[in-house]
C-alpha cells in the first residue's frame, strides 16, 4: 500500500471507485488472529460462539500471524508477553490493525498504578487502531469495536493509507 | 481370540459412535440458528447490569467518597469550596451543596467496572448505566469529564473563594492584632 | 467435445488450451462456492449464522476473501529458501490439477481420455506431496516442516488403501479408463459398482458386502488424503500453528487453499465415478445425456464433498498413531479381504 | 514444427536441466527436489514413446515413494532448522573413469541403433492388459521372486526398526 502513498492527493472517479470495492473487500474478511491473553479471552470466545457469532462480519480466526488481518488484543498485556505481541504483531503482513480490548490492553486497567509487571497499554509496543473498553467487555462490545474498525477501513484509500478522522 | 474380538469390536464403536456424531450435528444444521444479530437486534441488558459509569454533577456534592472507594483510582476530583454568600443550592435528596466541582474526570479506560463507587455516594448521583457500546479510535476520548463548570466559572469560584479567604485571613489578621493590642495594653496597665 | 472443438478450430494448440480449460474454470467457481458452503454448514451445524453482511447471506463472501487476499502484503521469510518458497504453492496446485485432466465431467467431456485414468489420477497426486515437503522444507520454520512431514507420511500411507479401494472397482468393471468405468455403470442406479454393478443378481448380492466396504474406505482414505479432518494432523492448529502454509500468506496462501479445496473434489470425482457411476442418471435412461452427465457427477461429487463438510464439524482430531493404525492396521487388511472376495466370486 | 515435437523438446529440455541441477547443484535439497522435474520429463517421454504405462508407474513409483523417500531421508538426517546441506566434490579421477565409460556405452548404442521414425500418430494401443499378461505368464518367476525378496526386505527392515520390548 505504501507506492501509492500521497500520488493521488486529489483522487478521481476510478480510483475511488476501486478504493470502494477494494476496501469493502478488506473490512468485510478480517481474519483474525486467533490468540488470548487473558479473562477478555474468553468474552473474545464468547464473541466467536453462536449466541454473538463474531463470522458474520468475515471474521475468521487463523493459527498464524501471516494470514490474519486484525489482531485482537484481549487482556493483560504482561511485559513478557509485550515482546511477543510485538513479534506476531511485525509478523502480520500489510495492511493490518489492530484492536486493544478491555482495560487492561487499553492502559493497564486494574494494574495502570501498581502493576510492575503489566505493560500500560499496549499501544506503547504497537499501534492500535480501536479500543474497546470494558472490564471484560461484552462480546457485543468487541462487536461494536469490529463495526468501528470496518467505519475506519472504509474511509482509507489506496493513494492515502489512512483518511485523518475529523 | 480376545484380541481379534476386542479388534472387531473397536471397529463397531467407532463406526457407531461416528453415526451418533454426524446425527447430532445434522440434526443441528436444520435447526434454526440461536444468534442474536448484534446490530439489528439487541440484548437486553439485566436491570443491575454494570457497564459505563454515568455521573449525574447536578446532585454531586463532591464528597469524594467514590474517588476514595474506587480500587483502581480512576475517577478524579476537584473542589473548590464556595464562598458563604453563594448559594449552590440543594441536591434530589436534599443534600446542601457546599463545594464547586471543576473537575470530576473518570477513565472509563481504567475502570474495572466493580461498582464500588456507587454504594457510598451519599447522594446516589454516580450509577452504573447499561451502556456497552462506546469504543474509540483514540484512548483519550475514554476519560470522560462530567463537571458541568466553565473554564471562566471555575476562575471567578475561584477567584471568589480566594478573595473570602483573603478577607478572612484580614479578618483574622485584624482579629489577631486587636487582641494583641489588647493584651500589650493590658501587659502595660500591669507593668 | 473434442471432435466438435476440433471441426470448428481445426487442429492447433488453441484447441488445446480450450479442452484444458473446462476443469481450471470449474475448480474456481467450486473452489468460491465450497468456501462459502463449508463456513455456512460449519456455523449451521452450530446453531450459528456465519456471514451475514456481504450480500444477501454472506454470498459475496468468498469474493471478498479472495480480493483481500490479493491486496496481502506478499511476505516471504529472510531465513525461508525463496526459489522454493515461491514454487512450492503452484507445485501443489499442479498435482492437483493434472489430476483433473483425467476426471470425466460428462460423456462428452473429459480433459483426456487415457487408458490408465483411475491409476494416473492417483500417481498424479503424488506430485502434491512433493509440493508440500517444499513448502515445508522452504519455510524455513519448525512448525512448518513437521507439518509437511506429517502430511507426506499421512498421504503415502494412505495411498496404499485408495489404490486397494479403486483396484476392487476396476476388478469388476475391468477398465482403468474412467469413462469405460462410467460407461460400464450405466442404466439406473442399481447398477453403480456399490451395488455390484450390472452384474447376474446372485452375485450381485455376494458381491454387496466387498463393494459397499471397499467404497467406504475409498471414503476414508480419500479424506485422509486431503487432510481434512478428523486426519488433518498437518494442520493441527493446536500443535503446529498450520503447518506447511504457516508462513504463506496473501496470494501463495490463496493458491494452497485452492489447491485443498480442488482436492476435495478430486477425491470425491473419483470415488463417484468409480463407484456411484459417474455422469450416468440413476434413473436409467431418464435425466441422462452429456449435460444431465454434468449435472450428475457435479451433484455426485458435491455429496461427498459436503460429507466431507460435516465428517470435518463433527469429529475431533486423531493422533498419529490412531492415523497410523487406521490405515496400515484397518483399511489395508480389509481391503485385502475384499480384493479376495471379488476375485472369488468374479472367477466363480 | 509439429506440436507433438515441441512437445518432445520441452520434456527432454525439462529432464536435462533438471537432471543438471541434480548433478551439479550444491544443496542436496535442491538436487532432491531437481530430481521431481527430472522424473517428470522422463514420464513425458514414455508417454511420448506410447509407453502411457510405464510414464504412469514411473510418476507412481518415483515420484510418489521414491522421492519421497528420499526428500524424507535428506530432510531427518539434518537438524531440521539447518538448510547448510552442501555436497563437495571427492573423487575426481574414478567418476571421470566411470562416467567416460558409460558415455561410451550410450554413445555406441546411440551409433548402433537403427532408429525407425514412425510414419504418422497412431492411437497406441492397451499396454496395461499386455505388461499384466506378460507379467503373470511368461514373466511370472522373475516377478514372484521379486516380490519374495520384497517382502523379506520389508519384513526385516520392521523387525530392525522395531524397539526392543523391556521384558
Amino acid at each position: 500500500m505504501g507506492i501509492l502513498n500521497y500520488k493521488f492527493e486529489s483522487g478521481n472517479i476510478l480510483i475511488t471507485s476501486l478504493d470502494g470495492l477494494l476496501n469493502w473487500a478488506r473490512l468485510s474478511s478480517l481474519w483474525q488472529m486467533q490468540f488470548g491473553l487473558a479473562c477478555c479471552a474468553i468474552e473474545m470466545m464468547a464473541a466467536s460462539a453462536s449466541n454473538f457469532d463474531i463470522m458474520r462480519f468475515g471474521v475468521i480466526p487463523r493459527a498464524t500471524p501471516r494470514q490474519c488481518d486484525v489482531m485482537i488484543v484481549s487482556g493483560t498485556v504482561t511485559l513478557k508477553m509485550a515482546t511477543r505481541i510485538k513479534r506476531l504483531f511485525d509478523q502480520m503482513p500489510e495492511p493490518r490493525y489492530v484492536i486493544s480490548m478491555g482495560s487492561c490492553s487499553n492502559c493497564g486497567g486494574p494494574y495502570w498504578e501498581h502493576g510492575y509487571h503489566v505493560l500500560k497499554g499496549v499501544d506503547r509496543v504497537i499501534p492500535v487502531d480501536v479500543y474497546v473498553p470494558g472490564c471484560p467487555p461484552r462480546p457485543e462490545a468487541l462487536l461494536e469495536g469490529i463495526i468501528k474498525l470496518q467505519e475506519k477501513v472504509r474511509k482509507e484509500s489506496l493513494a492515502k493509507k489512512t483518511v485523518p478522522t475529523a | 481370540m480376545e484380541a481379534v474380538r476386542t479388534y472387531f469390536r473397536d471397529i463397531w464403536k467407532a463406526l457407531s459412535s461416528i453415526a451418533v456424531g454426524l446425527n447430532v450435528t445434522i440434526r443441528h444444521l436444520v435447526r434454526p440458528a440461536v444468534t442474536i444479530q448484534y446490530p439489528d437486534v439487541k440484548l437486553k441488558m439485566p436491570e443491575r447490569a454494570r457497564n459505563r459509569l454515568y455521573v449525574n454533577i447536578d446532585d454531586c456534592i463532591g464528597c469524594d467518597q467514590c474517588a476514595l472507594a474506587c480500587p483502581v483510582d480512576c475517577i478524579t476530583i476537584e473542589t473548590i469550596k464556595a464562598t458563604p454568600d453563594q448559594d449552590l443550592g440543594v441536591t434530589s435528596t436534599g443534600h446542601k451543596k457546599r463545594l464547586h466541582v471543576p473537575r470530576f474526570d473518570i477513565d472509563i479506560a481504567k475502570c474495572c467496572y466493580c461498582g464500588l463507587c456507587v454504594y457510598p455516594c451519599p447522594t446516589e448521583c454516580i450509577v452504573m448505566t447499561d451502556v456497552y457500546e462506546f469504543s474509540e479510535f483514540d484512548r483519550h476520548n475514554l476519560i470522560y469529564q462530567f463537571s458541568a463548570m466553565k473554564p471562566d466559572q471555575i476562575d471567578d469560584a475561584k477567584a471568589k473563594l480566594k478573595k473570602a479567604e483573603e478577607e478572612a485571613a484580614a479578618k483574622k489578621a485584624a482579629a489577631a492584632a486587636a487582641a494583641e493590642e489588647k493584651k500589650k495594653s493590658e501587659q502595660s496597665k500591669q507593668g | 467435445m473434442e471432435e466438435l472443438l476440433q471441426s470448428i478450430i481445426g487442429e492447433s494448440w488453441i484447441l488445446y488450451v480450450l479442452l484444458a480449460a473446462p476443469p481450471l474454470v470449474f475448480i474456481l467457481v467450486y473452489a468460491l462456492v465450497t468456501v462459502w458452503t463449508e463456513m455456512k454448514v460449519s456455523a449451521h451445524m452450530q446453531d450459528r449464522l456465519a456471514y451475514m453482511y456481504t450480500g444477501p447471506h454472506g454470498i459475496l463472501q468468498p469474493v471478498a476473501d479472495i480480493l483481500k487476499l490479493l491486496q496481502k502484503e506478499d511476505t516471504v521469510p529472510a531465513a525461508a529458501d525463496k526459489p522454493l518458497f515461491i514454487m512450492a504453492p503452484y507445485l501443489v496446485f499442479i498435482g492437483t490439477y493434472a489430476g483433473f485432466a483425467a476426471l470425466p465431467f460428462s460423456s462428452a467431456y473429459i480433459g483426456s481420455d487415457i487408458n490408465l485414468g483411475a491409476f494416473y489420477i492417483i500417481a498424479v497426486s503424488s506430485i502434491v506431496v512433493v509440493g508440500l515437503l517444499m513448502a515445508g522444507w522452504a519455510s524455513n520454520n519448525k512448525w512448518s516442516i513437521f507439518g509437511a512431514m506429517r502430511s507426506a507420511a499421512q498421504i503415502v500411507s494412505y495411498e496404499i488403501p485408495t489404490a486397494l479401494a479403486l483396484l476392487v472397482a476396476v476388478m469388476i468393471t475391468g477398465s482403468l479408463n474412467l469413462q469405460d468405468v462410467i460407461r460400464f455403470q450405466e442404466g439406473g442406479i442399481l447398477n453403480w459398482v456399490v451395488f455390484g454393478g450390472p452384474l447376474p443378481v446372485v452375485q450381485k448380492l455376494l458381491l454387496l458386502p466387498f463393494t459397499v466396504t471397499a467404497f467406504l474406505i475409498m471414503f476414508i482414505a480419500g479424506v485422509a488424503e486431503v487432510n481434512r479432518t478428523p486426519f488433518d494432523l498437518p494442520e493441527a492448529e493446536s500443535e503446529l500453528v498450520q503447518g506447511y502454509n504457516t508462513e504463506y500468506s496473501g496470494m501463495k496462501f490463496a493458491i494452497f487453499y485452492l489447491a485443498e479445496y480442488a482436492n476435495m473434489y478430486l477425491v470425491s470425482g473419483v470415488a463417484a465415478c468409480l463407484f456411484l457411476g459417474g455422469w450416468s442418471s440413476p434413473f436409467g435412461d431418464f435425466m441422462s445425456g452429456p449435460l444431465w452427465g454434468v449435472f450428475w457427477i457435479v451433484a455426485k461429487g458435491y455429496f461427498f464433498v459436503f460429507l466431507q463438510i460435516w465428517i470435518r464439524w463433527t469429529l475431533p482430531r486423531l493422533r498419529v498413531d490412531q492415523l497410523m493404525y487406521t490405515s496400515w492396521k484397518v483399511l489395508i487388511p480389509f481391503l485385502f479381504v475384499c480384493l479376495f472376495g471379488v476375485g472369488l466370486i468374479l472367477v466363480l | 514444427m509439429e506440436l507433438t515435437t515441441i512437445v518432445f523438446y520441452v520434456f527432454a529440455a525439462i529432464t536435462l536441466i533438471a537432471g543438471a541441477i541434480v548433478v551439479f547443484s550444491r544443496s542436496i535439497v535442491y538436487s532432491a527436489f531437481a530430481l521431481l522435474f527430472a522424473f517428470f520429463g522422463v514420464a513425458g517421454l514414455y508417454v511420448l514413446l506410447m509407453a502411457d504405462f510405464l510414464a504412469v508407474t514411473q510418476l507412481m513409483i518415483y515420484v510418489g515413494a521414491i522421492l519421497v523417500l528420499l526428500i524424507f531421508g535428506v530432510m531427518l538426517t539434518t537438524r531440521v532448522i539447518d538448510v547448510q546441506m552442501r555436497t563437495g566434490t571427492i573423487h575426481v579421477l574414478p567418476a571421470l573413469l566411470i562416467v567416460a565409460a558409460l558415455a561410451g556405452v550410450l554413445v555406441h548404442v546411440l551409433v548402433s541403433t537403427d532408429w525407425k521414425v514412425l510414419p504418422e500418430l497412431f492411437t497406441p494401443e492397451e499396454t496395461a492388459p499386455q505388461i499384466g499378461t506378460a507379467l503373470l505368464t511368461t514373466y511370472v518367476l522373475p516377478f514372484e521372486v521379486a516380490s519374495v525378496i520384497l517382502l523379506v526386505a520389508l519384513i526385516g527392515a520392521a523387525m530392525i526398526a522395531r524397539r526392543e520390548r523391556k521384558v
